[in-house]
């Protein structure tokens, strides 16, 4: 878990400053609309904000590009929200609109992927890099050691599959866990280049099966993409192979793969609630939207989903200052691995 | 044939009596395209065995009477009766259905298509029974196409071909022939009449449309005049003399068109240096030509299809590789240049497929006729709108082109006034040499004798000119000097009381002069 | 009016300088279509300017005009190769431009692993002059890139309308062979039509780098969908020779209008804008197509962007 | 000779060279790649490719064309998928798929032959109401957890290792060729995409054929739908974007014209298979996936060019053979030479 429990100052007195979010409209925005991953968190999003009888308006574009979330940005503003909460397709590409929008007096948040800190207020984070990366190598140990590999002492050869070179937070994850494998075990060796399937279930599974095909006696493919991870599950069940032959592993959400754990395809796979995080950004947007003020240190009380500590940004990404009010990071505090034990409890 | 032939039928006839032996008959047809008031109120009927020929100048509406006939528009009034029968021609498959067929006046084939798919698509015989039936059929016009060509390597002509075969493997009760001779040559025209005669015997009724008033008396046994819309003159071919139907298609007022063209030929200084000399010019489908045309001097090129003409001209106008030899403008070797540089040099040439080649059917008379002057005319980098429209209004006045305006679109000008827009495009890049190649193909008697009189002109002002053309009498008429072209290569030069139909023939067909008593 | 928030000017600017490079496109597209072309590859080559811009600048260490300079040759040279291979090597505009969109994107990415910056980032931390070409507001108000746009209007349209180039244009996309015949090199004016778009994609490209201020592969992403859409909305015929600057120009504003528009007015969320844009899009063409056949008469006709109605008439198949 | 000549003027046929050779190029740079299995693997990647390519083929032989069939199969697949997820017979959710790329067709058709707008720009209206429609149905969520038996369906293997989806599909391709190049009305499309006018008049149900032709492409797109529903076993909001795309390289890569009237069904489904197999060669060419578009646009590029200048050359060849086969070979051209010549 991340960062939970010890507050410093009630956050109730601040709330009382402020006021509460009722009758706020924050715009919701994720990179891209039509992906699990978002609409999960929209659901979630939906579900709590009707019980904190705030609204929210989930806005996005069917295409994860820069300019079309700026637009949609603009478009948030435009309609008068009182609050942004964002998961950015690119931090520098967004960072004026963003400028502007806070400009305007919209509070801007963000969620799953963050803007520069200094053009928002709140993120809440699943996590750093850090504790992804270690979440990914966690479950591939795991997956090894289900089938009587050695990870520490084994040759294991092993390869990524993710969506594209471009996308932020998926890249972050390759990058820190490399640096980790290349640390941590040495016997590890990255046959290949990674490969990018661009969110496109078809050719998820065509590269899918090609890396089969090509690397028959490969032991690890890490799919940190929610369409690669089904997609690749496929690719080794058209090879009849199971969680016995090769381990595959990722972030995906647990429906979309649950039929793979259940015919012994995989063993392991993760993700944070999405739902919870969806919820958590729109309430912190909203809470700053209201007139709260927080700092570092600060506890916010969620109504339904419990305390959170606000913590500097710098706990998420090195070296990056943390202004004096109104600016931090909340950490969500659960991330999920799920097996064939604990998958049926999630529905998203 | 006619009841009750009349010379001057103003209107219709008064209501034909509905005799069993009427094949087809249209009544009262009004047509507009727009404003365009193209048919008002006419009436034909055509009987088993008649052979109609229906006449008219340019733009008289023939073809827009035929393709109401066949569906293709509708009118805007008027009734169309087959065997009597009123029927709604609504799409040409009901005109088929009634065993009506049109061979087109611009071939309408299937370029990806073999020959042999082009004529017998459509039909729901067995296959190998119509292409048994193709072979009888060309066997007995004579003609001889490779069934497995590609239509898109057809020459235009090959492709009025196929379309006839079409017409004869059709076994229609009533056959349209548009202007079907237009790209034929001598040889083939008459292989043509005499299926047509034999179609004739066999009770099946003909509407045959032509500008060849010679072909009206040959094969037609009565004639129809269209003029502004309606029928002005109407009965039995011979009951008429050619001078009749002359004065038929003329509009009343005017003055013998013919008259001013057949301007008596000019001295030309065959001591002066020539605008255009070919030496040993080889090319694909042609070789070793030498030739030399003089200043103001028409040097008809005569000879069959496929003779080659077509390439020589296109070959010296940059269109395609130079085998060998040498191409001389005033002197300056002019050999391999880019069809740009060609027009910049002097030469320009008039194609002889103006669909394909010529004409920019969804722009407007300005813009086609002023085409060739972007080269190297009408402004250095904006367009000279101005100057553009000046030209092409000089044109159109110049050649009596009928236009609405110079913003109308060609696509919906008749074939001749098209034709007369093209040549204006030749001439406007004031060119020392002009080839054209079948200019006045399909353009009607008066239309001709415009363009034989803007040619006449032309020259005197000392511009030459290349005559490539089938029709041996227009050669006749026009040139100062001719020569045939005999597969590939020149093989008669005839001048002054040489030039006659009959020496041309039979050069074209490689009899040479001495060779010829045999 | 169901929000009057969309009547204000600064948004009204805002909803244009997000679809700029759209409009920029659509505008040299339109040159290309009247040729009887297609151009679904501009799109990847504003992804490729900016990503050039970007490496040549931060990793090559190039001032940032000489960057900009850089893409600009290098972008003009991929509108060359489709050019010529459409003009040249006569291959159907639509699959050379096909394959262009995939090879220019992939270059893309591969000009982006030239950099330390990984592709995912982004490159950004631009000079403030670079930056003036995407942020500036003239007079605090109007962005300098509708100014940019603006030249780039009467640019296109002088090229097209007004010069014996543009009328090359339209022959050459009527009947190429009629073209040629009348001493019109259509070659060149084919393959100098998709080095213009190239151009238009490469000044598109710098200026939405300035405007965003982060250099990325993956800029203008699928633009292409719009850009014929807003062409043909305009009144430009897909077969080639007719269409009209100024009716492109008024129909990706309309498209723009509609998109920012709709979600502002009517709460519709975004990613269901392709319902009104596309029934806009049908509805508008067939309603053309069937006053083409003099179905509802000309009042319908003068409605519609493009040439006056005696042309639309024979706008037929 | 003549029916090496043939041959090769045939040309579904270059396009089979083009993919032999790129096996070839393939398994000289990766040995192992050269394995039946993988080879099967590149075919049986290609199904779906394949239908929607044929279906598109068909729209493009009458000369138009059908760019709404990305949204076409995403909105089947997405139908399809949620009926079985929510237990309904197969049959009826077969069908019901169907219907709906049968209804897609017939207002394409509509639209495009009936109303004459360009068959571009109002299929890609269509396109975009679909994709429209699609979100609104799915709620932007997937549709996930497809029966298991129907999933499973997608990896039995008829003969060797290709699988029934593919093999059925092959032969239902190569039966269709026959009834287009075989059959009396099968020619019709062809013959109204060459020139619809001209086919109007000799009588041919020119607008019949269009309708038909988009009917056949919607339905196609609509049974790719459902089979991809089944390969993938789950579906996202975005399926079949961009598919439209790939099936007019398909198409063009085997040699059908965008102009109409040109190419075979059976160049289309090779044209299929070698752009669905592109992603799966470079694997085994050891290419970094950064390559993947690149390399994607450099086949195509270099396929279809090669294409065009050899046909090109091979036309300016043979008329320039005809041409001088005219030519008579001395100055003393014998005097009655025969003129039928002429016209050959
Ligand atoms: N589709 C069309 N749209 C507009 N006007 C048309 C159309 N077709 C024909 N016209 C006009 O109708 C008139 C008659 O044309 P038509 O082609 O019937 O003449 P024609 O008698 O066949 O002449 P020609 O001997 O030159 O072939 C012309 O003035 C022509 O401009
Ligand atoms: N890519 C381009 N951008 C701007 N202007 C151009 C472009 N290409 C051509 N032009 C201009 O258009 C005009 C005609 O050019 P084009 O290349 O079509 O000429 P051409 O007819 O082939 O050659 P010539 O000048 O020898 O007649 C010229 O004035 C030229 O400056
Ligand atoms: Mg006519
Ligand atoms: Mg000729």
């Amino acid at each position: 878990g991340g960062g939970g429990g010890d507050a410093e100052e009630p956050a109730g007195d601040d709330a009382a400053e402020g006021g509460s979010v009722e009758g706020l409209t924050v715009a919701f925005i994720p990179k891209v609309t039509g992906n699990a991953f978002f609409e999960s968190a929209n659901d979630g999003a939906q579900e709590y904000a009707g019980k904190w009888g705030m609204t929210v308006d989930y806005i996005g574009d069917a295409e994860a590009s820069v300019t079309a979330q700026v637009s949609v940005i603009n478009q948030a503003v435009a309609n008068g929200a009182d609050a942004i909460c964002i998961s950015t397709v690119d931090a520098s590409g967004v960072s004026d609109a963003l400028k502007e929008a806070a400009a305007a007096g919209v509070v801007v948040a963000t969620w799953d992927s963050d803007a520069n800190p200094e053009d928002r207020t709140l993120m809440v984070s699943q996590g750093t890099p850090d504790i992804l990366a270690d979440m990914l190598i966690e479950m591939s140990v795991a997956g090894l050691e289900q089938r009587g590999i050695d990870p520490a002492n084994d040759p294991v050869t092993y390869v990524w599959h993710y969506s594209q070179a471009t996308v932020t937070d998926q890249n972050s994850w390759y990058e820190a866990a490399q640096a980790k494998i290349a640390e941590q075990y040495p016997n590890w060796e990255n046959v290949h280049e990674n490969y990018y399937s661009n969110q496109d279930a078809e050719l998820a599974i065509t590269t899918g099966e090609a890396i089969l095909d090509a690397f028959p006696e490969i032991d690890l493919i890490i799919c940190n993409d929610s369409t690669a991870l089904p997609g690749q599950l496929q690719a080794a069940e058209n090879r009849g192979l199971t969680q016995d032959d090769i381990t595959i592993t990722g972030f995906a959400s647990p429906q979309s793969v649950k039929a793979y754990c259940e015919n012994g395809t995989i063993y392991n796979w993760g993700l944070w609630d999405c739902a919870v995080q969806g919820a958590m950004g729109c309430y912190c947007a909203a809470y700053i939207a209201a007139g709260n003020t927080v700092k570092v240190g600060d506890t916010i009380s969620i109504p339904e989903i419990g305390d959170v500590t606000v913590e500097a940004n710098d706990s998420i990404a090195e070296g990056v200052e943390t202004a004096e009010e109104n600016n931090g990071v909340v950490l969500l505090p659960e991330r999920l691995i799920f097996t064939s034990e604990n998958m049926n409890d999630y529905n998203f | 044939m006619a009841n009750e032939p009349s010379k001057i039928a103003q209107e219709a006839q008064p209501q034909v009596s509905k005799k069993k032996d009427v094949l087809l008959s249209v009544r009262d047809i009004h047509k507009s395209f727009g404003t365009n008031h193209v048919l008002k109120g006419i009436s034909l009927d055509l009987r088993p065995g008649e052979v109609l020929a229906l006449i008219g100048g340019n733009g008289a509406g023939k073809s827009t009477l035929m393709k109401i006939v066949m569906g293709i528009y509708g009118p805007d009034s008027g009734e169309v009766y087959i065997d009597n029968e009123k029927v709604d021609v609504s799409n040409p498959k009901v005109a088929l259905e009634h065993s009506i067929y049109m061979v087109p006046q611009e071939p309408m084939l299937f370029p990806n298509m073999t020959v042999r798919e082009n004529v017998t698509i459509g039909f729901n015989a067995r296959q190998a029974d119509l292409d048994r039936e193709l072979m009888e059929v060309m066997d007995q016009i004579g003609w001889h196409l490779d069934p497995d060509r590609k239509a898109s390597t057809l020459s235009i002509a090959e492709q009025g071909m196929v379309e006839i075969l079409r017409g004869m493997m059709r076994h229609s009760e009533v056959l349209i022939l548009d202007e079907p001779t237009s790209a034929l040559t001598f040889d083939e025209v008459n292989a043509l009449f005499r299926v047509i005669e034999g179609l004739r015997e066999k009770n099946i009724g003909i509407i045959y449309i032509t500008h060849r008033l010679a072909e009206v008396f040959q094969i037609a046994t009565s004639v129809s005049i269209l003029r502004d819309g309606i029928v002005t003159m109407q009965g039995s071919t011979k009951d008429f003399t050619r001078e009749d139907l002359v004065k038929g298609l003329l509009p009343p007022n005017a003055g013998s068109v013919k008259e001013a063209a057949a301007a008596q030929k000019r001295e030309i200084d065959y001591t002066a240096k020539p605008v255009l000399e070919l030496q040993n010019f080889s090319g694909y489908g042609f070789a070793d030509v030498n030739l030399k045309v003089y200043p103001g001097e028409i040097v008809g090129l005569a000879g069959v299809i496929g003779a080659g003409r077509t390439e020589m001209a296109t070959t010296i106008f940059g269109r395609d590789k130079v085998l060998g030899g040498k191409v001389l403008l005033d002197g300056k070797d002019i050999t391999g240049l880019s069809t740009t540089a060609v027009i910049g040099e002097g030469v320009n040439y008039v194609p002889e497929d103006r669909f394909r080649d010529g004409l920019f059917r969804i722009r407007d008379v300005e813009e086609n006729t002023t085409s060739a002057l972007l080269a190297h005319g009408l402004g250095k980098f904006i367009l000279g709108r101005k100057e553009a429209e000046r030209v092409s209004q000089h044109y159109v006045d110049n050649f009596r082109t009928k236009v609405t305006g110079l913003t109308q679109e060609v696509g919906g000008l008749s074939g001749g006034n098209q034709q007369k827009i093209v040549i204006g495009r030749a001439f406007a890049t004031n060119p020392r040499l002009v080839i054209l190649d079948e200019p006045t193909r399909g353009i009607d008697a008066a239309a001709r004798g415009d363009v034989y009189a803007v040619l006449q002109q032309l020259r005197e002002t000392g511009v030459s000119i290349l005559l490539i053309s089938s029709d041996m009498e227009e050669v006749v008429e026009l040139a100062d000097r001719a020569l045939t072209m005999f597969q590939g290569r020149i093989n008669g030069e005839f001048v002054g009381d040489q030039i006659t139909q009959d020496n041309l023939m039979s050069a074209s067909f490689g009899v040479t002069g001495e060779a010829r008593s045999a | 009016m169901a929000n009057d928030r969309f009547l204000r000017p600064a948004l009204l600017f805002t909803s244009i300088n997000d679809n700029l490079p759209t409009f920029m496109l659509s505008l040299f597209v339109t040159l290309i279509m009247v040729t009887g072309g297609i151009d679904i590859q501009v799109s990847s080559l504003v992804g490729l300017t900016s990503i050039t811009i970007g490496v040549a600048w931060q990793d090559f260490g190039l001032p940032i005009w000489g960057a900009v300079g850089l893409a600009f040759v290098l972008v003009t040279l991929c509108g060359a190769l489709s050019g010529f291979l459409i003009a040249y090597c006569r291959v159907q505009a639509m699959v050379v431009t096909l394959g262009g969109s995939f090879l220019f994107s992939g270059m893309a990415l591969l000009v982006s692993t030239l950099s330390k910056t990984e592709s995912y980032l982004g490159i950004s931390g631009f000079p403030e002059d670079f930056r003036f070409v995407g942020t500036y507001d003239v007079g605090g108000v109007i962005p300098i890139q509708i100014f940019i746009y603006a030249l780039m209007l009467v640019v296109a349209f002088i090229l097209l309308h007004k010069t014996k180039y543009g009328r090359k244009i339209f022959l050459t996309g009527v009947n190429q062979s009629a073209a040629e015949y009348s001493g019109i090199n259509t070659r060149r004016v084919i393959m100098s039509t998709y080095i213009l778009s190239a151009i238009a994609a490469a000044i598109a490209g710098t200026v939405t780098t300035a405007y965003l201020g982060t250099s990325r592969s993956d800029l203008g992403g699928d633009l292409t969908m719009d850009i014929i859409t807003a062409v043909v909305l305009g009144g430009t015929l897909s077969t080639g020779g007719k269409g009209s600057i100024v009716g492109t120009a008024l129909a990706s504003f309309l498209i723009a209008f509609l998109r920012f528009g709709l979600p502002l007015c009517f709460k519709i969320s975004t990613q269901y804008l392709d319902i009104p844009v596309g029934i806009l899009l049908v509805a508008v063409i067939v309603g053309r197509s069937a006053a083409g056949v003099g179905g509802f008469g000309p009042w319908l006709r003068s409605l519609l962007p493009g040439k006056g109605s005696d042309k639309a008439r024979s706008v037929s198949k | 000779m003549q029916i090496v000549k043939k041959l090769l003027h045939a040309r579904g046929l270059t396009s089979l060279l083009f993919l032999i050779a790129l096996f070839v190029i393939v398994g000289i740079i990766n040995p192992s790649f050269l394995s039946p299995s993988n080879i099967a693997a590149c075919f049986n990647t290609s199904v779906v490719y394949t239908l929607v390519a044929v279906g598109m083929a068909f729209t493009l032989f009458t000369g138009n064309l059908d760019v709404s069939i990305g949204s076409n199969l995403g909105l089947v697949a997405a139908v399809v998928g949620s009926m079985l997820r929510d237990g309904q017979p197969l049959m009826l959710a077969v069908l019901v798929g169907l219907l709906i790329g049968a209804v897609i067709g017939l207002v394409n058709a509509w639209g495009v032959a009936v109303m004459g707008a360009p068959a571009l720009i109002f299929t890609l209206g269509v396109n975009g109401i679909l994709r429209g429609i699609m979100y609104v149905y799915t709620n932007g969520a997937w549709v996930e957890n497809l029966p298991k038996e129907f999933k499973d369906f997608s990896s039995v293997t008829a003969v060797g290792d290709l699988t029934v989806y593919y093999c059925v599909t092959i032969l239902a391709v190569v039966g269709i060729h026959f009834l287009l190049t075989r059959t009396r009305r099968g020619r019709y499309f062809q013959a109204v995409g060459d020139n619809d006018q001209g086919a109007t008049l000799v009588g041919l149900p020119t607008l019949q054929t269009k309708v038909l032709a988009y009917v056949i492409c919607g339905v196609m797109a609509a049974i790719a739908g459902i089979i991809f529903a089944s390969r993938i076993g789950f579906v996202t909001p975005q399926s079949g974007d961009g598919y439209e795309m790939k099936a007019i390289a398909a198409c063009v890569l085997g040699g059908v014209s965008l102009l109409g009237g040109v190419g075979t069904v059976l160049g289309s489904a090779i044209g299929a298979v070698i752009m669905a197999s592109i992603s799966y060669l470079l694997v085994f060419m050891g290419f970094s996936s950064n390559y993947d578009n690149a390399i994607t646009g450099v086949i195509l590029i270099v396929i279809v060019v090669a294409d065009a200048l050899i046909q090109h050359r091979s036309m300016v060849k043979n008329r320039r053979a005809r041409l001088m086969a005219r030519v008579s070979q001395d100055d003393a051209a014998d005097a009655g030479a025969e003129k039928g010549g002429d016209a050959k």
